[in-house]
């Protein structure tokens, strides 16, 4: 993609980094210290990743680069309802109530 | 491992089959040595990266698989024809229903599907080749390759046993130890990344290297239908790589996924392969109903009915078909919920899939039908996939399933499906694009006999299996009326049905026949264009030259070559001055298939449990990628006289476009 | 006749230029399958996470040790990062020097992982103990050979850049390895998130 | 046991009726032959036995569930046929008017390929079909899940698939039999499934549909006989060499003789043993065998020791009665 404006410069870099490290650190202390219920703490845990992810992509990888179709863009959603699919629809389907027909 | 072990020994069938690959074997060695072919051999067609030769070669190992597969399933019929048969022992007809199984999903529907994909889908999107032409060389040679290596287990090592989806803990080395069962996943291993890289190959191709001028909308039907078959491929093949590579460490390391004990669950592998394994029926009847759609518009003479719905449709059920994976174990008591929810997407798929049945007819109405052998096997299909569909419903209703599943029912309805649906299909295209790719037609009589005992076996061989169904029979049992004094009154639709299948077999003979005639004295196609079509494939001469196209063509609209055709008859065409650029074209390498054989000797020695062949085979995989990526000169240019030569030597084809009436 | 109606359509489309373009799509598209991968590792994991056959439980994760992991992985993140603005500057030499940064980096990583593994298994803890161990094993080792594969895929670039210098040809493969080292971070996020963080809750 | 061929590393030598698996005399000659000759014969008894509705013992069945089940097949058969018939004709009406042959006035119009009506009409339909047939599964999916008949007292039936029989345990009755059940007529019977060898399913086609057998796993089904009789049953899921072999017997009885039939096993059959179970778990063919007893807590033992630990069903394994096993079932409900 020689062609195409590139949104990589040092400052998203940077940017990126530092909100990855803090993303990072919360969910450590949060676990370290116990400091929240269970089920709280899962969804905490689980929203840094996310998040964490979301910065990947936009100050990493830069999904926003590129013209025309977006087809990464596509692929990547298209790939994350599958990555939702596999891993909800097995626990959903493997936490079977043993109590069948 | 003792030699005695080495070869599987026993049984006389074995040693005949011993003998007859030892004769072959030594026949083409000896003409390969004879003619000097060895090099021919290597440069035309071992190292090419041209896509139409390497669908030729997908082309030929489908038919090959569907011999072998077609052997093993009258191999079991002829067992169960009658009751208290002792044709075959219990493990020989397991070993043989798992590797008919195997065969004809894995190692037959996907090549020639395949084959389609690579035969088809660049000339129909007016392209010179698929994206990554190095990459569809590995991909052939890692089927092939891989489905050599679960051939093998025929005469060495022994073959799997445990069903074609090898359910654990049967498959584990507690209850199937030997290498029979590394057979199986090593064969599928090594094709299924294939399959991995032509999917990811053809979505590219379909989406970067369409003619310029071709705007998706205006993509031709088949096309459509290889796009939403290989997104189907991309978000399914992962999951089954990672489910055999479960089992591997299960049996290579001592892993506790799917094992009765220390926590495995054997439960967690049938919701994984089937998270692959129903997507992948889609996968394959995808590309069928592609061919279809261009077959019925070709041979009504008319433009094909609710196009945008149809590609709708094929979309949602490529998306849909993801969902619907539980149908394959509603009695494995994942409860009411999972069950319904799951019921009601399996019904759901349904809808997008009747709804291209009304548009393949309403295609049909209005036109002028022309009945030519691929038209025929198109009729064929109709009523055929129509009664397997209402079956597939009346398996999806959860509760109805509990009385169907594993019962001869099941067995007929997919067997309609995949036969009706998908191997009719692959056969219809195949006679459709026989001409463009070999250059003449495939003679029509002794296709139409093939035809006929085809169809009348296959209704004979599977009706009966609706009713065995509801009779309680249940799939995989190797003899019946044998124990606990039951007599269920079975036997005589089996052996109605063992007719059926011979009658298929004595079908195939006679297309196997038809090809051999027909190289010879086939009806050559001079025209390039022999059944006047409506794609770009058929404004290019036939055979293709190696470029494709001299000139990029121009697409105005859906069926560019048809409305180009009625403006050539109006004189509408400007004459220019052909003016042809020098073509860029991939060279050929010998790597992809070096490297598929490091795979190859990799999963020879992972399936014996010989660590440094598996390994050292690894390393040969390594090493020829690292090899690859230094290689930089991947490419040339074909000159433009060489493209004037060529191109001059055809000038004299020219199609005349026939109107109906 | 075909060619005479038809226009002339520039053979650009087709040439060299694009060839990378169309290259790193694939390779995209690649990336996305290899979630699947994971994903499917991920859904054995938490399906098999609790079979613990009375043996070693996620809570006696060595917490130090990952969390030292985690911070090298993503400080490599960042740097191979710096490596493609370096590229863009046309800055041979701190493309390579970063890259190398990189590569050494997850070396590190690796050895961190395989010393874990080493001494989980001295204490018993090994795959074949329980399926929680395997499906553990198995997702934390699929990652630790991604980026394995990662570093010698980067030995290979970092030869050919010394080769051959910045060029379209190397200028897509680093971005190709730049763009799978942040999908390894990615991915070790979730495994970070998933098994460390709520294995020893 | 003679296996025959054992080609490979099945080298198991269990002495259970081992005529099963001894290869019979009859060459491919001899058997071309029989087949020669029974060919006419065949084809016209196969006329014959298609008329002969006794044999399609899934369209006849002797119990609620299975009676569900056959509605919810015809349900599904007429909404199919309501799309399918139809299609058909039109179908052939198409193909024959529309051949292009010289002279045919049919209409041609090769540029007429869109209509919104008809497109309406054929997502239009099928939608509707799907959502009956969908409700209907849903609600014979839901009501599968309950005891078949409220007011009667149900009982408890174990149910342990092995490599290639079936062991039955009565919690109840502390009796155990192989190869055959015996359950009282118009009480509704819960099957407790589980597998100590790998994966099968468990199917009595006349009472009701399957349900899987799986290692670690004890799921519940809802069988009832109406009347009195004796029911095929067998294994549907593949487990290896002896599968084929699998098939069990479901005998249905009044409540008394159910009674009786119980307290003859437990005065006058041997007691399984702990040795004993592990006798009869090893691969290899059985007869029908009672027992007069078997371990305590042998299913739950089964159960867990192949991965049942890690679920919640301990409280329905049914060893505290059928009434304990409704309990259960009203905690799934909450689930």
């Amino acid at each position: 993609m020689s062609n195409h404006e590139h949104t990589a410069n040092m400052k998203a870099y940077t940017t990126g980094f530092a909100l990855s490290i803090i993303l990072t650190i919360i969910p450590i202390i949060l676990v370290l210290n116990h400091l929240l219920s269970k089920t709280a703490l899962v969804v905490s845990i689980l929203l840094a990743a996310v998040l964490q992810f979301v910065v990947q992509l936009f100050f990493f990888m830069h999904i926003r680069d590129g013209e025309g179709p977006r087809y990464n863009v596509m692929a990547l959603i298209l790939g994350i309802i599958f990555v939702v699919t596999i891993v909800a629809g097995a626990i959903w389907i493997m936490s079977f109530n043993s109590q069948v027909q | 491992m003792q030699n005695s072990h080495f070869f599987v020994t026993g049984d006389p069938m074995i040693y005949g089959a011993d003998v007859s690959i030892a004769l072959v074997s030594v026949a083409i060695i000896f003409y390969l040595t004879y003619f000097k072919k060895w090099g021919w051999l290597w440069r035309e067609w071992i190292t090419t990266v041209d896509h139409k030769k390497i669908g030729i070669m997908y082309l030929i190992s489908a038919l090959l698989m569907l011999f072998r597969g077609g052997v093993d399933a009258i191999l079991m019929r002829i067992q169960l024809a009658v009751p208290n048969s002792h044709f075959l022992a219990s493990e020989h007809y397991n070993e043989i229903f798992t590797t008919h199984g195997t065969i004809m999903i894995l190692f037959m529907a996907m090549p020639f599907m395949f084959a389609l994909f690579n035969i088809v889908v660049p000339l129909q999107i007016g392209a010179r080749d698929v994206a990554y032409p190095f990459l569809n060389s590995v991909s052939f040679w890692l089927f092939f390759l891989g489905a050599m290596l679960f051939n093998i287990s025929f005469v060495v090592g022994g073959s799997p046993n445990a069903g074609w989806l090898s359910y654990p803990p049967l498959s584990e080395n507690d209850f199937s130890p030997g290498p029979g069962q590394n057979f199986w996943i090593w064969g599928i291993q090594i094709s299924g990344i294939g399959s991995l890289m032509t999917g990811i190959n053809f979505v590219v191709t379909i989406l970067k290297m369409r003619t310029p001028t071709m705007r998706l909308r205006d993509m031709p039907l088949f096309s459509w239908s290889v796009l939403s078959s290989s997104i189907a491929i991309l978000g399914v093949f992962p999951i089954l790589t990672v489910t055999l590579v479960m089992l591997t460490i299960d049996r290579l390391l001592g892993g506790h996924f799917f094992t009765m004990t220390a926590g495995g669950n054997p439960m967690m592998w049938v919701n994984l392969i089937w998270m692959w394994g129903h997507p992948e029926v889609y996968i394959v009847v995808l590309p069928a109903f592609g061919v279809y759609s261009e077959v019925v518009a070709t041979f009504s003479r008319k433009r094909i009915f609710g196009y945008s719905s149809m590609v709708f449709s094929m979309i949602a059920i490529s998306v849909v078909s993801y969902y619907t994976w539980v149908h394959h174990f509603f009695t494995m008591g994942a409860g009411a919920n999972v069950n319904i929810v799951f019921a009601i997407c399996t019904m759901i798929i349904a809808i997008p899939t009747g709804v291209k049945v009304f548009n393949w007819l309403f295609t049909m109405y209005r036109g002028r039908i022309r009945i030519t052998q691929p038209m025929l096997w198109v009729m064929a299909f109709v009523p055929c996939f129509l009664v397997g569909g209402a079956t597939g419903v009346m398996l999806a209703a959860a509760p109805a399933d509990y009385q169907y599943h594993n019962s001869y029912f099941l067995i007929a309805h997919f067997h309609q499906v995949l036969i009706g649906g998908v191997v009719f299909g692959y056969i219809a295209g195949m006679y459709y694009w026989f001409p463009k790719i070999f250059g003449f037609k495939l003679n029509e009589r002794l296709g139409k006999w093939g035809f006929w005992l085809w169809q009348i076996g296959f209704y004979v061989c599977f009706m009966p299996q609706y009713a065995l169904g509801f009779m309680g029979m249940t799939r995989r049992i190797y003899t019946y009326n044998d124990s606990m004094g039951w007599d269920m009154g079975w036997a005589p639709l089996n052996y109605i049905s063992t007719i059926g299948a011979f009658l298929m077999g004595i079908g195939f003979i006679f297309q196997v026949w038809q090809i051999l005639y027909s190289i010879k004295h086939g009806e050559r196609d001079v025209t390039g264009d022999i059944w006047d079509g409506r794609t770009l494939e058929w404004s290019i001469p036939s055979p293709a030259p190696a470029y494709n196209f001299a000139i990029l063509p121009v697409v105005k609209g859906r069926d560019a070559w048809w409305y180009q055709k009625e403006e050539m008859q109006k004189g509408n065409v400007h004459k220019e001055a052909v003016k042809y650029e020098p073509i860029h074209m991939p060279n050929n390498t010998g790597i992809p298939f070096i490297m598929s054989v490091f795979w190859f000797i990799a999963g020879f020695g992972f399936t014996f449990e010989w660590m440094w062949m598996g390994i050292a085979g690894l390393i040969g995989v390594a090493l020829t990628l690292f090899a690859r990526s230094f290689q930089y000169n991947t490419d040339h240019y074909i000159p433009v006289e060489e493209i004037e030569k060529t191109e001059k030597a055809r000038k004299n084809y020219g199609s005349v476009h026939r109107t109906a009436n | 006749m075909q060619q005479s109606i038809s226009a002339h359509v520039s053979d650009h489309t087709q040439g060299h230029e694009d060839q990378e373009g169309i290259k790193l799509l694939g390779f995209w598209i690649f990336l996305v399958t290899d979630c699947l991968l994971f994903a499917t590792f991920f859904a054995a994991y938490a399906v098999l996470h609790t079979h613990t056959n009375g043996g070693f439980t996620a809570s006696e994760f060595n917490v130090p040790n990952f969390i030292i992991e985690t911070f090298i992985l993503l400080i490599s993140s960042f740097t191979s990062g710096i490596a493609v603005l370096n590229m863009h500057k046309g800055n041979k030499k701190g493309l390579t020097q970063w890259l190398i940064v990189t590569a050494v980096l997850g070396a590190v990583f690796v050895g961190l992982e395989v010393k874990e593994f080493m001494d989980m298994a001295a204490e018993g803890a090994t795959l074949s103990q329980s399926a929680f161990l395997t499906s553990f094993f198995s997702l934390v080792g699929a990652h630790g050979l991604h980026v394995s594969f990662g570093i010698f895929w980067m030995i290979g670039i970092l030869v050919q850049l010394s080769r051959r210098g910045i060029t379209p040809v190397t200028k897509r493969k680093i971005s190709m390895v730049s763009l799978y080292w942040h999908f390894l971070d990615a991915v070790w996020i979730f495994i970070f998130s998933v098994v460390y963080l709520m294995g020893v809750m | 046991m003679v296996y025959l061929n054992s080609t490979f590393y099945y080298h198991d030598s269990r002495n259970s009726i081992p005529l099963y698996f001894v290869k019979g005399d009859l060459t491919l000659r001899k058997w071309i032959q029989t087949a020669k000759l029974s060919f006419l014969a065949l084809l016209g008894m196969a006329l014959l036995s298609g008329c002969d509705k006794s044999n399609f013992i899934v369209l006849n069945p002797k119990g609620p569930v299975g009676q569900q089940e056959l509605d919810l097949i015809i349900i599904s058969v007429i909404l199919c046929a309501i799309i399918i018939l139809p299609v058909l004709g039109i179908f052939v009406y198409i193909v024959i008017r529309y051949r292009d042959k010289p002279g045919n006035k049919a209409p041609y119009q090769p540029e007429w390929a869109d209509s919104k009506i008809l497109e309406v009409i054929w997502w239009g339909i099928p939608i509707i079909i799907v959502a009956i047939l969908g409700v209907y599964t849903a609600k014979t999916t839901i009501n599968l899940t309950k005891p078949p008949v409220k007011d009667v007292k149900p009982i408890v039936v174990q149910v342990t698939s092995l490599d290639w029989k079936w062991m039955f345990t009565y919690p109840d009755k502390k009796i155990a039999t192989v190869n055959y059940a015996e359950i009282p007529a118009g009480v509704p019977v819960q099957f407790i499934l589980t597998s100590d060898a790998p994966m099968n399913s468990f199917w009595v086609p006349q009472l009701g549909g399957q349900e899987y057998t799986m290692p670690g796993m004890a799921m519940g089904l809802w069988l009832q006989a109406d009347k009195i009789g004796e029911y095929f049953g067998s294994g549907a899921n593949f487990t290896g060499k002896g599968f084929a072999h699998m098939q069990f017997r479901v005998k249905s009885v009044t409540q008394d003789d159910f009674n009786q039939w119980a307290a003859g096993i437990k005065k006058n059959s041997p007691a399984l043993t702990d040795k004993g179970y592990k006798q009869l778990s090893k691969p290899g063919l059985e007869k029908e065998l009672s027992f007069s007893s078997y371990p305590k807590g042998l299913y739950e033992d089964i159960v867990n020791k192949n991965g049942g630990t890690y679920y919640d069903h301990m409280s329905h394994m049914g060893d505290m009665g059928s009434q304990s096993s409704m309990s259960s079932m009203k905690m799934e409900d909450k689930k």
